[in-house]
C-alpha cells in the first residue's frame, strides 16, 4: 500500500497514457510529467508568497494579508486577476521584440531545470546521464534573459539593475557550480537521481546524507550563500534593491509580464532549493529509516519548502548588502573557500574509511574558515562605495 | 535533398555557418562583430569535429568529442582575452571601429 | 519508469516534440539513410541565428541572435548524440561567451548606431571571399563524404567514459587547457584594467 | 666532463669519493656560471654562493684525502682512476678521467682551503668595488679550473683546465681593465704563458702520438705506467734524448711559462696589476704551483731511465733553471720598492726552489715546498694587501712605516709569514721544507752548484724580506694619512693561514717525515734518528746560520732608521752600478724589449713592405686589368643592358609599393589575405587528391 502510495504519481500517468496508442505513450508520459510539473510548481508559488508576506508580517510583528479568503489564503488569486487584467505598459523607445521576450525566456529556460530534478522515488522527467551538467546550463541561460530585459527597457535603473544582476549571478554560478562538483567528486555521477540513491542508505537509523560530512556541510553552506545570489534573494537583492534602483530590471515592467518575472524568481527559488536538497539533503529519501514509510514525493517537497522558509527567514532578518562588498564577499571568500573545499573532498575521497578522515577534514575546513574571516575583517574595505560598471 | 549521407548534411551546415562567421567577420566594421564571426567559424568546426565522432569509424575512442570540448575551453580564453583587447583598444582609440583603427600601416 | 536517453529526453523537453521508441524517421536515421527533419529544423535555426548575428544593425540584437545559433549548434550537437559537449557548449558559451560580449559592447558604448554604417567599405570582398570559401568546403564535402564510412549505430558514450577519458588518456591536454584558461584569464584582467587601477 | 658523464664507466675498483670526484671542480664552475648570470647589485648572493661551493669542494676534498689517508694507513698503493671516452675518431678514442692518489688528494685540500680563505678575504677586500659580483664569477671559475687541473687523468682534459686558469689568470688580472697597466699586465701574461703552453701542447701531441693513450693512469697501459715509457725510452729524439726526455722538456716549458721560471718569469711581477686576493690566490698560492704540480704529476715521465748518477737529462734541466731562477729573482727582489713585487719576485724564487727541490729531491721534496710557500705566501699576500688596504691604496714601501703601531694583528701575522719564508729555524715550516730541498742540493752527485745557488738564495730572502718589513712595520711613519687596521674578515684568514704557515713544518721534519712518506707510499716512522744521517745536522746548522745572517745584515742595513721616501736605498750609496741593475730587474725586460719585440716589429715592417710592395703591386696590376675589363663592361651595360633593367628597376619598385600597400594595418585585410591563401590552398589540394 505503501509503495502504491509512493508511487501513485506515476501510475496515475501510466493509466492516463494506456489510453493512447502504444507508439504516442513514451512522448505522451513526457507530455503529462510536463503539464505535472507546469501546473505544481506555479501553485506552489501562489501558495508560497502568502506564506512568505504573512511570515515576513510576523517577523515584522505586523499581520499579513488576511482579508481575502480565510486568512487571506486567496490573496495570490487576487493578485494574479489584478496582474492579468492590468494594463501592459511597453515604453515608447523600448525594444519591443526583446522587452516581449525576456520574460519569456525567464520563465522557460527556469522551468527546464525541473525536468532533471528527482522528485520523489522514479519521478524525474527525464533521467539523463548528465543531468546536473544540463542544470546548470539551464541556469546560465537565465542571466540572459535578465539583461534582455534589463536593456531592452531602455532605463538606466534598468540597465544598471542588469548589468548588477548579471555580474552578481556570474560570480556566484561559479560557487554554485564549484560546490556541486564537490558532491559529484563523491557520488561519481552526474545524474541527480544516482546521485539521491547514493545518498539513500542508512547506517542505523542514521541517512548518509552529505550535509553530515564536513565537506559536505561546507559545501551545503556555500551552496545556500550562492544560491540565494543567484536567485537574487535578500540579503542580496541589490539588483532589485528599490531603495536603490526602482525595481532593477523589472522596472518597466506591469501587468502579467511582471507577474511572468515575478513567477521567475520563486520557481528559481523553487528548482534552487530542490537541486541543494537533492545534493546534500537526500533528495526524496527519508531522514531517518523508519519513516521510509512515508512517501518519497512528500519527503522531497517537504524539504523544499523547509528551504523555502529559510529563505523568508532570511530575508526577514538580514540587511542588504552593498554591490563592492558582494563581489569582495564572492571572490574573496566563498569562491576561494569552496576551492578549499574541494581539495578537502578529494582528501576525503581518497583517505578511505575511518575517523581519521573526518578529524582532518574538519580541521582544515575550520581552521581555513577562522583565518579566511579573520582577513576578510581585518580587510578594510568598508569604504566609499566604488563601482566598476556603470561610470 | 541535401547530402545523401547524414554527415554530409551536418558538414554542409557547419561549412556554410563558417562561411557565415567568415564574412561577418570581414565586412563589420565593429571589433566585437568580428570575434562574433570568428566565434561562430570556430563553432562550425565544433560542429565538424562532433559529426564526425558521431559518424566515424571509431567513436568509442572519443578523440572527435575531446576535441570539441577542449576547442570549447580554448574559445572561451580566446573570447575572454578577444574582448579585453577590445575594451583596452576602446580605451585607447576612443572606438571599436576596425578601419579607424590602422596605427600599423606599413 | 520510461528511461529515454537524453538526447531524446532533453529534446522532448525543449520543444515538446513527438518521439517514440519506433518511429520510422528515427529508424531510418539510425541505419544512416536520411536526416530526421528535426536536424532541418535545428539547421535553419542555427544557420539564421548566425546570419541575423553578422548582419542586423543593433550590437546587442546581434549578440542575442548569436546566442540563438549557439542553442542551435549545442540542439545539433544533442542529435549528435553528444549530450556532453551540447551541454558544455550551452554552459561556455551562453553562459559566459554571449555575456562577456554583452559587457564588451556595453562598455565599449557599441549599443549606440555608428554614424557611417555598420558595414565597412570593402564589404563585397568580403562577401565575395565567404561564398569562396564556401564553395571550396562544400565541394570538399561533397567529394570526401562518399569516402568516409558510414557509423549508423548511436555510440554508447556515458559521462564516466568521458570522465575517465579526460584524466586518463587526455589528462595532458586536459592541464595543459587548465594552464591556458588561468593564463588567459589573468592576462585578460591585465589587459581590461584600468590604468587608475594599475597605479593603484 | 659532466655532460659526458652518460658515456661514464666507472672502473670495479674506484670507491664512492672517487667516483663523485668530478663534483669537487664541477661544483665552483656551476657556481660561477650561476654568478654570470646574476646581475650587478646582487653583491650578496654572489659571495654566498661561491664561498658555498668553494667551501662544498673542501669537504669532498677533505673526504678524498681522508680516504686516501686510510688506504695508505693500510700501506696500500691509492690510486683510484675513473676514465671515459670523450669520443671517438676512427679507432682512437679521446679519453678523459680524473684520478685520486695522494699528490692530488695534497693538492686538492690545499687549493679549495686556501681559495676559500681568499674567498673569504675578498669578502672584506672587494667590498668597495661595484663588480663584485664579476670578481667572484672569476674567482670560483679560477677555482674549479684549478681543482680540475689537479684532479684530471688525462693530460688532454689537464690541458683544458690548463687553459681555463690561463684565461681565469687573464681576466683577473686585467680585472681593472681600465686601468691601461692592467691591460697591459694582462696581456703579457697571456702571452707569455701561451708561448709556454705552445712548448706544452706539443708535447701532449707527441706523447700522444708515441703511447696512443691520453690518459696518466689505466691500469698498466697509461701513458705514465711501465709500458709505455718503456716503449717512449727506446724512441730516440736526436740530440741524443730519449722521446720520454724531449717530451719532459717541452711540458716543462709549458709549466716553466705557468709557474714563471727564468726566461718566462717576466709577467708574473706584473701581474700584480689585478687586486691583491688575485696575486694572493693565483701567483703566489694556486696557479703558479701548477706548473710545479704538473711536474710533479708527470714525473716519472721525467725521471725514466735515470743514469747512474740518478738524474736524467731532464731532471738535471729542471734543477738548473730552478736554481738560477731561485737566486735570479731574489736578487731582483733585494731592489724592488713595491711591497707587491718584492713578494712577486720571492714567489718567483720561491717556485725555482720548488722546480729544484722537484728535481733534486724527488717529488715529495718539492711539494712539500710547494705546499708550505702556498700557505705562508698567501699569508704574505693577504698581509701586504691589508697593508695597502690600510694604507689608502699606497704600496711603496717607502712611503709607509711604524705600521706594527697601528695595524698590530696585519703585523704580527705578516712577520709569521716572513719568518716562515725566510725559514726561520725550528718553528717555522719554510725551514722544514727548505730545507729538504737544501739537503738533496747537497747530496745531487752531478754537481755542487745548485747547491751553493740555493744557499744564496736563501741568504738574500731573508736579506729582503727584512728590508721590506723594517720599511714597512718598522721606523715612522711617512704616508700623509694615518693607517687604520682591516676588518675582521680579512684579519680572520691571515691567522688561520699563520697558524698553518708555523704548524705545517711538523709533517715534513726529518724525525717525521710523514709526507714524504704519504707521497711517495712508505710508512712513516718517528724517530730522532731521522737527524743522525751524515752531515744532516751540519746542514741545518749551516742553513739556519744562512738565514740568522740574512736576518742581520737587513736588521743592520735598514734596521729601525726608516730613510726618506726621497733619500737614495742604503745600498744604492754603496754600490750604485748594480743597484741600477737590479732596480730594473737585469734588464730582462729591455732585453727582451731589445730582441724579441724588436725582431717581431722588424718582420711585421717586412711583412708589411712585402704586402705594400710584392703582394700590392701585383694586387695592383690585377685591379688594372680588371679595371679595364670593367669599362668594357660599363660600355656594354650603359648601351644595352641599362635600358631594360632600368625599367626592371622601376617596376619592382612601383611592385614594392603595392605590396606595401597590402600593409595597411586594418586587421580584416589580413583576414581576408588568409582566407583567400587557405581557399588556394584548400583548391589546390583537393585537385591534387582528386580519385
Amino acid at each position: 500500500m505503501a509503495g502504491k502510495l509512493d508511487q501513485i504519481f506515476i501510475l496515475l500517468r501510466d493509466w492516463l497514457a494506456h489510453f493512447l496508442p502504444a507508439a504516442l505513450r513514451p512522448a505522451a508520459e513526457v507530455v503529462l510529467g510536463v503539464i505535472a510539473i507546469v501546473c505544481v510548481f506555479p501553485g506552489l508559488f501562489a501558495l508560497t508568497t502568502v506564506f512568505e508576506r504573512k511570515g515576513l508580517g510576523r517577523i515584522q510583528n505586523r499581520l499579513g494579508p488576511n482579508r481575502v479568503g480565510p486568512f487571506g489564503l486567496f490573496q495570490p488569486v487576487a493578485d494574479g486577476i489584478k496582474a492579468l487584467i492590468k494594463e501592459d505598459i511597453v515604453p515608447f523607445s523600448a525594444n519591443a521584440g526583446v522587452h516581449f521576450l525576456a520574460p519569456l525566456v525567464l520563465v522557460v529556460t527556469v522551468f527546464m531545470g525541473f525536468a532533471v530534478l528527482p522528485m520523489g522515488r522514479n519521478m524525474v522527467l527525464v533521467n539523463m546521464d548528465s543531468g546536473l551538467l544540463f542544470y546548470f546550463a539551464m541556469g546560465a541561460a537565465t542571466e540572459l534573459s535578465v539583461f534582455m530585459a534589463g536593456w531592452s527597457s531602455r532605463n538606466k535603473y534598468s540597465l544598471l539593475g542588469a548589468m548588477r544582476a548579471v555580474a552578481q549571478m556570474i560570480s556566484y554560478e561559479v560557487v554554485l557550480l564549484l560546490s556541486a562538483v564537490s558532491v559529484v567528486m563523491i557520488s561519481g555521477t552526474l545524474s541527480l537521481p544516482a546521485i539521491v540513491a547514493s545518498q539513500n542508505t542508512y547506517s542505523g537509523i542514521w541517512p548518509h546524507w552529505y550535509i553530515f560530512t564536513p565537506w559536505g556541510l561546507a559545501a551545503f553552506v556555500m551552496y545556500a550563500i550562492a544560491g540565494t545570489a543567484e536567485t537574487n534573494r535578500s540579503p542580496f537583492d541589490l539588483p532589485e534593491g528599490e531603495s536603490e534602483l526602482v525595481a532593477g530590471y523589472h522596472t518597466e515592467y506591469s501587468g502579467f509580464k511582471f507577474a511572468l518575472f515575478f513567477l521567475g524568481e520563486y520557481l528559481a527559488m523553487f528548482s534552487i532549493s530542490g537541486l541543494g536538497t537533492t545534493l546534500f539533503l537526500g533528495g526524496w529519501s527519508a531522514p531517518f529509516s523508519f519513516l521510509t514509510l512515508i512517501p518519497s514525493w512528500i519527503w522531497f517537497f517537504g524539504k523544499v519548502m523547509v528551504s523555502i522558509f529559510v529563505f523568508i527567514w532570511m530575508r526577514g532578518t538580514l540587511p542588504r548588502l552593498r554591490q563592492d562588498q558582494l563581489m569582495n564577499f564572492a571572490w574573496k571568500f566563498v569562491l576561494p573557500f569552496t576551492l578549499l573545499d574541494l581539495l578537502v573532498t578529494a582528501l576525503w575521497r581518497f583517505m578511505g574509511e575511518g575517523w581519521a578522515r573526518w578529524v582532518v577534514c574538519t580541521v582544515i575546513l575550520v581552521a581555513a574558515y577562522a583565518v579566511m574571516g579573520c582577513l576578510g575583517l581585518s580587510r578594510k574595505d568598508i569604504g566609499p562605495r566604488s563601482y566598476r560598471y556603470a561610470e | 535533398m541535401i547530402g545523401a549521407t547524414p554527415l554530409a548534411g551536418y558538414l554542409l551546415v557547419a561549412a556554410l555557418l563558417f562561411a557565415i562567421g567568415l564574412a561577418g567577420a570581414l565586412t563589420r566594421r565593429n571589433a566585437i562583430l568580428v570575434l562574433i564571426g570568428i566565434e561562430l567559424m570556430l563553432n562550425a568546426a565544433n560542429l565538424n569535429l562532433i559529426a564526425f565522432w558521431r559518424y566515424g569509424p571509431h567513436p568509442e575512442a572519443l578523440t572527435g568529442m575531446m576535441f570539441a570540448i577542449f576547442s570549447i575551453a580554448v574559445a572561451a580564453a580566446e573570447a575572454a582575452v578577444g574582448l579585453g583587447l577590445v575594451i583596452s583598444i576602446y580605451r585607447h582609440t576612443n572606438t571599436a571601429e576596425l578601419d579607424k583603427i590602422s596605427r600599423m600601416k606599413g | 519508469m520510461w528511461r529515454a536517453k537524453g538526447v531524446e529526453g532533453s529534446a522532448v523537453v525543449l520543444f515538446a516534440a513527438r518521439f517514440g521508441t519506433h518511429d520510422p524517421w528515427r529508424d531510418a536515421r539510425k541505419d544512416g539513410r536520411l536526416l530526421s527533419p528535426i536536424f532541418y529544423i535545428l539547421a535553419v535555426l542555427t544557420l539564421a541565428g548566425g546570419l541575423a548575428s553578422v548582419t542586423l544593425k543593433h550590437l546587442v540584437h546581434c549578440a542575442l541572435a548569436v546566442t540563438v545559433a549557439f542553442a542551435g549548434l549545442a540542439l545539433l550537437f544533442l542529435q549528435l548524440d553528444a549530450q556532453f559537449a551540447g551541454f558544455a557548449q550551452i554552459l561556455v558559451y551562453i553562459g559566459a561567451v554571449v555575456i562577456l560580449i554583452v559587457f564588451a559592447i556595453l562598455l565599449t558604448r557599441g549599443s549606440d548606431l555608428p554614424k557611417e554604417g555598420v558595414f565597412s567599405k570593402t564589404w563585397p570582398v568580403g562577401l565575395l571571399i565567404a561564398a569562396a570559401v564556401f564553395a571550396v568546403l562544400g565541394w570538399a564535402v561533397l567529394q570526401s563524404v562518399r569516402a568516409v564510412p558510414q557509423q549508423a549505430a548511436v555510440p554508447a558514450v556515458t559521462v564516466r567514459d568521458i570522465g575517465i577519458a579526460l584524466v586518463g588518456r587526455y589528462v595532458l591536454p586536459l592541464e595543459i587547457v587548465a594552464l591556458l584558461l588561468t593564463a588567459a584569464t589573468i592576462g585578460a584582467v591585465i589587459v581590461a584594467m584600468h590604468e587608475k587601477v594599475r597605479s593603484r | 666532463m659532466i655532460q659526458e658523464s652518460a658515456a661514464f664507466t666507472p672502473q670495479f675498483g674506484a670507491s664512492a669519493i672517487a667516483r663523485i670526484l668530478w663534483l669537487i671542480p664541477a661544483v665552483p664552475i656551476l657556481a660561477s656560471g650561476v654568478i654570470a648570470l646574476m646581475k650587478q647589485p646582487q653583491r650578496k648572493p654572489a659571495a654566498t654562493l661561491a664561498i658555498g661551493s668553494l667551501s662544498f669542494s673542501l669537504l669532498l676534498s677533505l673526504i678524498a684525502f681522508g680516504h686516501v689517508l686510510a688506504g695508505w694507513a693500510h700501506s696500500a698503493v691509492v690510486r683510484e682512476t675513473v676514465n671515459f671516452a670523450w669520443f671517438h675518431f676512427g679507432r682512437t678514442s679521446v679519453d678523459l678521467g680524473w684520478v685520486l692518489d695522494p699528490l692530488a688528494a695534497i693538492m686538492l685540500v690545499m687549493v679549495s682551503f686556501v681559495g676559500l680563505l681568499i674567498f673569504i678575504y675578498s669578502v672584506g677586500y672587494m667590498a668597495h668595488d661595484e663588480n663584485y659580483t664579476r670578481f667572484f664569477c672569476f674567482l670560483s671559475l679560477f677555482a674549479g679550473a684549478m681543482l680540475g687541473v689537479v684532479i684530471s687523468n688525462s693530460i688532454l682534459l689537464l690541458f683544458m683546465c690548463w687553459e681555463i686558469v690561463g684565461l681565469t689568470s687573464y681576466l683577473l688580472i686585467g680585472f681593472w681593465y681600465q686601468k691601461p697597466s692592467a691591460a697591459a699586465a694582462a696581456k703579457k701574461a697571456f702571452i707569455t704563458t701561451r708561448f709556454g703552453d705552445v712548448f706544452f701542447l706539443l708535447g701532449i701531441v707527441w706523447l700522444f702520438a708515441q703511447t696512443g693513450t691520453l690518459l696518466f693512469y689505466n691500469h698498466g697501459v697509461g701513458s705514465l705506467e711501465g709500458l709505455a715509457l718503456a716503449n717512449l725510452l727506446t724512441q730516440h729524439a736526436g740530440l741524443g734524448l730519449s722521446a720520454a726526455c724531449a717530451i719532459g722538456l717541452l711540458i716543462f716549458a709549458g709549466a716553466a711559462g705557468k709557474s714563471g721560471q727564468l726566461p718566462l718569469h717576466v709577467w708574473l711581477p706584473d701581474a700584480m696589476e689585478g687586486p691583491t686576493p688575485v696575486s694572493a690566490l693565483i701567483h703566489a698560492a694556486t696557479m703558479v704551483a701548477a706548473g710545479v704540480y704538473l711536474i710533479a704529476r708527470v714525473y716519472p715521465l721525467m725521471q725514466i731511465g735515470a743514469g747512474p748518477n740518478g738524474s736524467t737529462t731532464a731532471l738535471t734541466v729542471v734543477a738548473w733553471v730552478g736554481a738560477a731562477t731561485a737566486v735570479f729573482a731574489a736578487l731582483i727582489a733585494v731592489a724592488q720598492d713595491d711591497i707587491k713585487r718584492i713578494l712577486a719576485y720571492s714567489t718567483i724564487s720561491q717556485l725555482g726552489y720548488m722546480m729544484a727541490g722537484l728535481a733534486l729531491g724527488g717529488v715529495a721534496v718539492g711539494m712539500f715546498h710547494l705546499i708550505t710557500h702556498a700557505f705562508f705566501k698567501a699569508l704574505l699576500f693577504l698581509g701586504a694587501g691589508s697593508v695597502i688596504h690600510g694604507c689608502h691604496e699606497e704600496q711603496d714601501i717607502r712611503k709607509m712605516g711604524c705600521l706594527r703601531v697601528d695595524m698590530p694583528f696585519t703585523f704580527i701575522t705578516y712577520a709569521i709569514g716572513m719568518l716562515a719564508l725566510c725559514g726561520f729555524p725550528i718553528f717555522f715550516s719554510g725551514f722544514w721544507s727548505k730545507d729538504g730541498i737544501l739537503e738533496a742540493a747537497h747530496s745531487w752527485n752531478i754537481s755542487q752548484v745548485p747547491f751553493y745557488l740555493l744557499a744564496f738564495g736563501a741568504l738574500l730572502t731573508a736579506f729582503y724580506m727584512t728590508r721590506q718589513v723594517c720599511y714597512v712595520f718598522f721606523g715612522y711613519w711617512r704616508g700623509h694619512e694615518t693607517a687604520h687596521e682591516s676588518p675582521g674578515v680579512m684579519i680572520l684568514p691571515m691567522v688561520i693561514l699563520a697558524f698553518f704557515a708555523m704548524a705545517l713544518g711538523l709533517i715534513g721534519t726529518p724525525a717525521w717525515p710523514w709526507f714524504h712518506a704519504f707521497l711517495d707510499n712508505h710508512a712513516a716512522p718517528f724517530s730522532f734518528h731521522g737527524f743522525a744521517e751524515p752531515g744532516l745536522g751540519w746542514l741545518m746548522l749551516a742553513s739556519s746560520l744562512i738565514v740568522f745572517l740574512g736576518l742581520g745584515l737587513g736588521w743592520k742595513f735598514y734596521g729601525d732608521k726608516s730613510p726618506e721616501p726621497e733619500e737614495p736605498d742604503v745600498l744604492e750609496k754603496s754600490t750604485p752600478k748594480v743597484w741600477a741593475a737590479l732596480r730594473n730587474r737585469l734588464y730582462v725586460d729591455e732585453f727582451y724589449g731589445a730582441t724579441v719585440i724588436a725582431f717581431y716589429a722588424w718582420w711585421a715592417r717586412v711583412a708589411d713592405w712585402l704586402d705594400r710592395r710584392v703582394w700590392g703591386g701585383i694586387v695592383a696590376a690585377v685591379a688594372w686589368l680588371f679595371g679595364l675589363w670593367a669599362r668594357f663592361n660599363r660600355l656594354l651595360d650603359v648601351e644595352w643592358v641599362d635600358g631594360s633593367f632600368d625599367k626592371t628597376c622601376d617596376e619592382l619598385s612601383s611592385g614594392g609599393g603595392l605590396l606595401a600597400r597590402v600593409q595597411s594595418g586594418r586587421v580584416q585585410d589580413y583576414l581576408r589575405i588568409l582566407a583567400v591563401a587557405v581557399i588556394v590552398l584548400a583548391a589546390i589540394l583537393l585537385w591534387s587528391s582528386r580519385p
